[in-house]
């Protein structure tokens, strides 16, 4: 791994607004660089996507782009980013993604004109490869309109270029039901650090030749699938917990490829991130109960640089369209962080502690974002010789975090979650550290006709 | 006899697949599902009883649990395990023909849809019930459902969809369905869907969970 | 007017929370005993009430009180509010609304029993008189509905009483669109009081025979529509300012004639009653953003008791239904001041402050809420001998606040808003302390076709 | 002649009603509509003239700054009144048949439904825009609307609804009045209303603004 310290060490220098390595937009935005924006994201109501309702998906996106700005013109927004990410038809056949890139641009484009908004779209290709079963991350013939979907869009004004990818998705999904922790391991920090890396040369690759931002990516389909199904009370919050902490070591390759964020709101291995590299980052909490409910609702902005709501479908609320409603919604949030940092270090931090010690102790999930145990995990997910070793050990570290406030009483857990973990800590403990004996004690337990190993250039 | 049937039923209640599989802990150095389930033809058990008598009301147990928040997924799919492991035994009596399933359960996530956490979990669960489940997969479009309902006639379909742009081709594929095969059942589910959505696109039945589905199997079976 | 003095001298005091007088429920919530509670507000899909769907009206009533309740034991809530406000047919047939209550009332009695969750149920009916033009306050076969949806309702369950009385909106209507600040106060501080003299008689009645606790009305109607006409830009911010300050010196008659709070959501009057009369309150602001838009998103929280979302429909959003959903940000944001209220009044001032100046001058309708606006302006609120007098002195105070902060260039107002100033003024000042010469002046310029004096006792 | 024409122009555009009147305070002490009109029916020009060349484009230029969000809705009626002035002037030769609107517009609030605010604001622009309109009121059921096109055949037919609970009736409304009335154009509006809905119950037009049904009332005129 390329990073070996921490670019932020101190836990009261994470915090939300302020990055250590802010990222500059086109039309001004300066994410990181003292104030949260709002982040709002969007998807389409009950519709199918052809060729005879594609004007109606074109004047979906429009208003969405419209009403959004219009109220954050309103309410005096400093500035806001609006992620376009896109379904399975739009980047199967790019140029739809592409045009929904130019009619939403557009719109930014005027708003900034006339009344001098600062906003910037997010372009999230969808990964398409999962299409294919099993998945060819690297031979697939899908990755060509991925890509295109990438350059022309970046072109057409999709400045922050994202994707929540899928390598390694095909072994962690069924890891997943099984609370099986070392394959979730394999599938983060074998798998999808491999694909990662593959796939971010390309994306940087791009964004670089036309002057565009290489955010970040998502290991949504990892730990916001663990979160998402432990909330359903299908999995326990311990183990979902730890899948958090072991995705970092997959998206942390981003950046290690040259991503300088911000990264997405559906990882909320952001915080980690924006410790070791000092990258901005998005989150999403409590104002994304419109997309999931999650533990981690105040906790989540602690140090957030945008504040997203995952995504809202574009249907009638009683005060108007739903993205224009989380729009505002996300405004005076944002705001009331600004305010914060208008008004100086301390109340700053007050603030902070308040959103962090609000949720803290009532669910694992929530207690490993705490700025102090961010650091004290990131440390940990730095240190050893392999993306292995720094899964397992930043695993450990947060297992020991948990067990910690278990015996002192502050957090509570039923028994059904305690069960888990002794069961966990053995399995974490029995991983070693270099990567090459890891496959090869895996290999045996695996399911190989659920993957194709030279697909990432095992 | 009595006395083996309980036990398999507690293995597989638990999940304890065979003698040397260490969970559950408390059931460590005893005999699981596997081996139970040998003993059990050996001592002269019919196959059918310990489908009825222990396999399917285990499951039930399980399949309880897990709706009251008693127990997680992987528990469950240890149970699974378990049963599959004794399944394996009592295969070649319904190759035969000597035990017959409650029936065949077709099952799939919709053209243009990937997730499948969702599909999997209920395909196991009707297993569970005692039917034959045939799982085609995800980004199933109408031929596949209708080509496995021609290889199984009588067969009941259930289609998931977890995307908004998604579930509008489980409308397209019902009426396919029932185009090509008018008397069979189509069952939907997922998150975005609801009963008026059932109704309005005119599938058999909607549940919102795994439990639902069973319930409604078994009032179908009887 | 009964109030001569305020019960909350100093706008410190004046925070969430914390009432002087809080009111306890069957059910163990202590409301303005120190902690801020949720007080969800939903409504029903797109559909019609008739005897044919009747089951599906309950089944959503269902469905909504489970799904809160579920999500509120999973986020460790302290209790709830579930706010009923029905629906015309629900009123007009009133076993229709006792049968919500009903149903409702039991799933708040399963989680009591099984979790120890505190939920108690705000019951609302909805004002019929409006239905006969001109309305016939006190003569209305209308009325026996509303009161035995009031008398069964309770007994059924719906502890808190509460409803948004029409008295006089059939005069201001018209004096909102036409911007008539005199004939606003003739609605509210004449007609508006009177009704409520009568009215409030009733209920609270009611509620003491049957040990019920009588909670508050809103001028919603009133303030509220001219509050949603000014962000639409129909009507001047500076305007529906002062249609809020007119509103206390009606709505406060509700604790004259024995109401004991908590006042109701959609009164951002609250703040000024809190402070005369020490009752707890509802209010909502960014997370009634699915109800309606608004330029006081985190100041209306300032002193808050309930916090709640107006109403959102029973649809499904991509998490799960919208209420659940919204329950969450209500939880999520109680819990903030609540984190603020146990660590300390330092820091739960200081949370208040970024709240209040987050959005104070960003809007005079914001400007008016700052605690130190709300006292400033509640003394001047009750120092007159009439209704009429402390409307207009009210209102006074807060135009002179408003043209402060704008000679001092804290809030920036456009031309078009600045042009009313002084018509205001000019219009207000014209206005005598007694009632009776008010009324007189008035009555030649009103169209007395629209509204009944004697229906007022005039 | 061009000038006084122009002078009620101005005077409708900035509500100046009449003389008297103290509003807008840049026109204090100079003649109003009602005054304007007098004189310019004096200096002989015709009724028609007034109403083409000064009274409907000063309202068209009023419901453009409106929806440019540069004058509020008091101002807008100011000059509504103002029109409202001149009209009065006028009508004999509405009676008289010497000039004539560009139709009629029946508006009404739906059953069940009590908000009118919004249905107001449509009826005083389409006024503005030289119809006829008749104001139903709220509460409006079927059977009035049908009597009311009755008695003004060939007129339009305009349904507003604000909660979602009355948004159904339209549904209703709209059938009745195409059983009855079938060549009767319906226009939908209110806040929980879009053009899908329309689409869907079979009404013929939706706008979300009065802006946007002036215009098309415009088309349909012209
Ligand atoms: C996990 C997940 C993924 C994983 C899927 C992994 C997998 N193998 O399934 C990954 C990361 C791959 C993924 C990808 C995408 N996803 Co996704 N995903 C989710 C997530 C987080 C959880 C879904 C889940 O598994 N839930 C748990 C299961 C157990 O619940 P369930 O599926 O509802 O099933 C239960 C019931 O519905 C029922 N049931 C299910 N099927 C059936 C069938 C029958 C017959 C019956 C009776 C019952 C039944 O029983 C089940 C058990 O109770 C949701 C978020 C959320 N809030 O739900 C988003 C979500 C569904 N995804 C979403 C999106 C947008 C996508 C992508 C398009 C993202 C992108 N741009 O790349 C892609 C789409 C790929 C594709 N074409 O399908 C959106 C959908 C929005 C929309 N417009 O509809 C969601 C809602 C996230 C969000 N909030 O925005 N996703
Ligand atoms: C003012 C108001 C009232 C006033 C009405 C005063 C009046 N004379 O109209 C009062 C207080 C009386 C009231 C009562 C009620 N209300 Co009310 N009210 C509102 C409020 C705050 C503003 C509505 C408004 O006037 N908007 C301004 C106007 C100009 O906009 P508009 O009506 O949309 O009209 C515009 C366009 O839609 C269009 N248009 C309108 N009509 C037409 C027609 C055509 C043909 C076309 C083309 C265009 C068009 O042009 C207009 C100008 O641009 C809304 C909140 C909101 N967010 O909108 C709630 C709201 C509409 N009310 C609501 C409710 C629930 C009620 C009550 C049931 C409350 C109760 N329980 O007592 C009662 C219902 C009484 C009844 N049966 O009608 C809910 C509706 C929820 C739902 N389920 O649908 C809302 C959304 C409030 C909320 N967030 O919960 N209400």
């Amino acid at each position: 791994m390329k990073y070996k310290s921490l670019i932020i060490t101190n836990p009261e220098d994470l915090i939300f607004g302020i990055a250590p390595n802010p990222v500059k937009t086109r039309r001004g935005l300066e994410i990181g660089g003292g104030q949260v924006y709002a982040e709002l994201n969007f998807t389409l109501p009950v519709m199918s996507i052809n060729e005879s309702t594609l004007p109606q998906v074109y004047e979906h996106y429009r208003e969405i782009a419209e009403g959004a700005l219009e109220r954050a013109v309103d309410l005096n927004s400093k500035g806001v980013v609006l992620e376009l990410e896109t379904l399975l038809e739009m980047t199967k056949t790019p140029w739809i993604g592409i045009e929904i890139v130019k009619v939403m641009n557009e719109i930014c484009e005027k708003y900034y004109q006339k009344h001098g908004l600062a906003s910037e779209i997010r372009l999230t290709p969808n990964d398409l490869r999962e299409f294919e079963r099993p998945a060819k991350q690297r031979t697939s013939q899908y990755l060509e309109p991925m890509m295109e979907l990438f350059e022309k869009g970046m072109i057409a004004g999709g400045d922050l270029l994202s994707i929540e990818s899928t390598g390694g998705k095909e072994v962690s999904d069924d890891a997943l039901m099984n609370c099986d922790i070392k394959t979730i391991v394999f599938a983060l920090a074998v798998l999808g650090v491999r694909d990662m890396q593959f796939l971010w040369k390309k994306i940087f690759g791009l964004a670089s030749q036309h002057g565009k931002i290489a955010a970040g990516d998502s290991a949504c389909g990892f730990a916001n699938t663990a979160m998402v199904l432990a909330e359903k009370k299908y999995i326990p919050r311990v183990f979902a917990a730890l899948v958090r902490v072991i995705s970092v070591v997959r998206s942390i390759v981003a950046m290690e490829e040259g991503a300088v964020g911000p990264d997405k709101d559906c990882g909320y291995e952001g915080p980690f991130l924006k410790a070791i590299t000092g990258i901005p980052i998005s989150m999403e909490g409590k104002t994304a109960a419109c997309a999931h409910l999650s533990p981690i609702g105040n906790i989540a902005s602690a140090c957030c640089d945008l504040w997203s709501n995952e995504s809202v479908q574009n249907i009638k609320l009683l005060s108007g369209m739903a993205p224009t409603a989380y729009l505002e919604q996300l405004e005076y949030d944002a705001r009331l962080m600004n305010q914060a940092l208008i008004a100086g270090t301390v109340p700053s931090h007050i603030l902070q502690q308040l959103l962090v010690a609000s949720d803290v102790y009532t669910d694992p999930q929530a207690l490993i974002l705490s700025p102090e145990n961010v650091i004290r995990i990131s440390k940990e997910l730095i240190k050893g010789d392999s993306y292995v070793a720094n899964a397992r050990n930043g695993a450990i570290t947060a297992l020991d975090i948990i067990e910690e406030a278990l015996a002192s009483g502050k957090i509570k857990l039923s028994e059904m979650e305690t069960a888990y973990l002794p069961i966990l800590r053995d399995e974490l403990e029995s991983i070693p550290e270099s990567e090459s004996e890891f496959i090869e004690m895996m290999l045996p337990l695996l399911d190989q006709s659920k993957f194709i190993l030279s697909e990432y250039g095992l | 006899m009595e006395e083996l049937l309980e036990k398999l039923l507690q293995a597989v209640e638990f999940g304890k697949v065979d003698f040397k599989s260490p969970y559950p802990p408390q059931l460590k150095g005893e005999n699981g599902a596997y081996e139970l389930t040998i003993k059990a033809l050996e001592s002269g058990v019919g196959p059918q009883q310990i489908l009825e008598n222990a396999l399917v009301p285990a499951m039930d147990r399980v399949g309880k649990k897990f709706s009251e928040n008693k127990i997680f997924v992987p528990q469950m799919l240890m149970s699974a395990k378990a049963m599959g492991a004794s399944m394996l035994q009592l295969k070649p009596f319904f190759t035969s023909g000597e035990i017959k399933t409650k029936g065949t359960f077709i099952i799939g996530t919709v053209k243009g849809d990937l997730h499948d956490i969702g599909k999997n979990l209920v395909a196991m669960m009707v297993e569970g019930a005692g039917w034959t489940v045939i799982d085609l997969g995800v980004d199933v479009p109408s031929a596949r459902y209708i080509e496995a309902v021609n290889n199984n006639p009588g067969a009941i379909v259930a289609l998931s969809a977890l995307l908004t742009t998604t579930m509008v081709n489980m409308g397209e594929i019902v009426s396919d369905i029932k185009a090509n095969l008018p008397t069979t059942k189509v069952f939907i589910g997922g998150a975005p869907v609801n009963n008026d959505y059932c109704q309005k696109i005119g599938a058999d039945f909607y549940a919102p969970d795994p439990q639902g589905v069973v319930e409604h199997l078994s009032k179908l079976a009887s």
